[in-house]
């Protein structure tokens, strides 16, 4: 299946794009993606457990992905 | 009850005037400006960037808590992106209610929680010439550049 | 710093303006206004008077006292006195401090102490025709008529 | 020594006026003013210790009294 991951701020920078298409196994989580991006060229910048979201809403590393979801990996929020 | 993402400078009298309520003795503005120092850094400007469609949608959900908590329906978030100038506001908080502890407490909720959740990240540009973005929590400090 | 008394309408947002400064990351103002409500009964205005010289004395040394314990040259303070309708403001407080929590509790030190010693009253006028002397002390309660 | 009262609001309606100048002993104090006023028609609907004031500042009864002063008996505030 196919998950688009997409980056922000700090997290963007350090990877150098701001989305990934990621090709992931049937009932891969956000850890398993997670773990995709960290192999990515400046992935081992990320912080260990970094926030994530799935369609919007923030998601645990155990949540399952499903084809076409939009992961995405979020920097600590500095809004206000 | 309101939230909203713009590019535009914040029209912060608008925003009092559309939560104000004949039902409502107290209404309160919270703005918040971009300071000209930060960890003892001059500042020159600061720059927002979101995960857009992420960060109305929980500026939504903050507005709708705090409704039902603190019992009014009179709240409006907007926040700005872009680049901002020292003095400029980046986000600007307005609560009607009928008594002054609801209107305080809903708005010290209201930012509170827009800090701690809303993906939202700010790059300051210092008198230095160099860039960096912001990490409140402190988790990340030096590491990005 | 300023704290003032007037009749004209109070133009809330000049206030937040005139506290704005690049050192201050936050801005709250505080808005009173005359509520359709009070105790249960229907109001239709509120007439607001004042011991005016000691009024603005009080006020002057709330928005000193309120400097010097928090920390902020940024404090302003107008209450209008005459015949108010509903909506109608009839006090504003602006502060502006360098951080958040500082400007609500510079806020709200401001409108509590104002409430507990500023000499001005006010004279409710209820649907039903009849006016009444507000005692938000209720030590006078069914007293004044 | 003379010494003027002035009334506002409430205690204004009920002794049917704003202000009245009391003709005092020296070393009259302010307990001893309210005394006086207390003692005009509608005085006895004033609480017994109301906030009192002397040149724009809260003072209590037991304040001295100077010629010329300008006291002042002052509703419960509500303002805002």
């Amino acid at each position: 299946m196919t998950v688009t991951a997409l980056l922000f701020a700090s997290y963007a920078d350090v990877l150098g794009r701001t989305s990934i298409d990621l090709t992931l196994a049937p009932g891969a989580t956000v850890a398993d993606a997670l773990a995709n991006i960290r192999a990515l060229p400046g992935g081992d910048q990320l912080p260990p457990q970094p926030l994530m979201a799935v369609n919007l809403v923030y998601a645990r590393g155990s949540h399952a992905l499903k084809n076409g979801d939009e992961l995405a990996v979020i920097p600590p929020v500095a809004g206000g | 009850m309101r939230a909203a993402i713009t590019t535009r400078p914040l029209d912060v009298a608008a925003l009092l005037a559309e939560v104000a309520d004949a039902s409502c003795g107290a209404a309160i503005l919270f703005v918040g400006t971009v300071r000209d120092m930060n960890d003892g850094r001059a500042v020159t400007g600061i720059e927002y960037s979101a995960y857009e469609a992420m960060a109305e949608r929980e500026m939504r959900a903050i507005v709708h808590e705090a409704a039902e908590q603190f019992a009014t329906d009179h709240v409006v978030i907007e926040h700005r992106l872009g680049a901002l100038e020292l003095g400029e506001a980046s986000v600007a908080i307005a609560i009607a209610h009928p008594r002054r502890s609801g209107a305080y407490d809903a708005s010290r909720f209201v930012i509170e929680e827009l800090k701690r959740r809303v993906p939202i990240w700010k790059r300051e540009a210092y008198a230095d010439g160099t860039r960096e973005w912001v990490d409140p929590s402190g988790a990340n400090r030096g590491q990005h550049t």
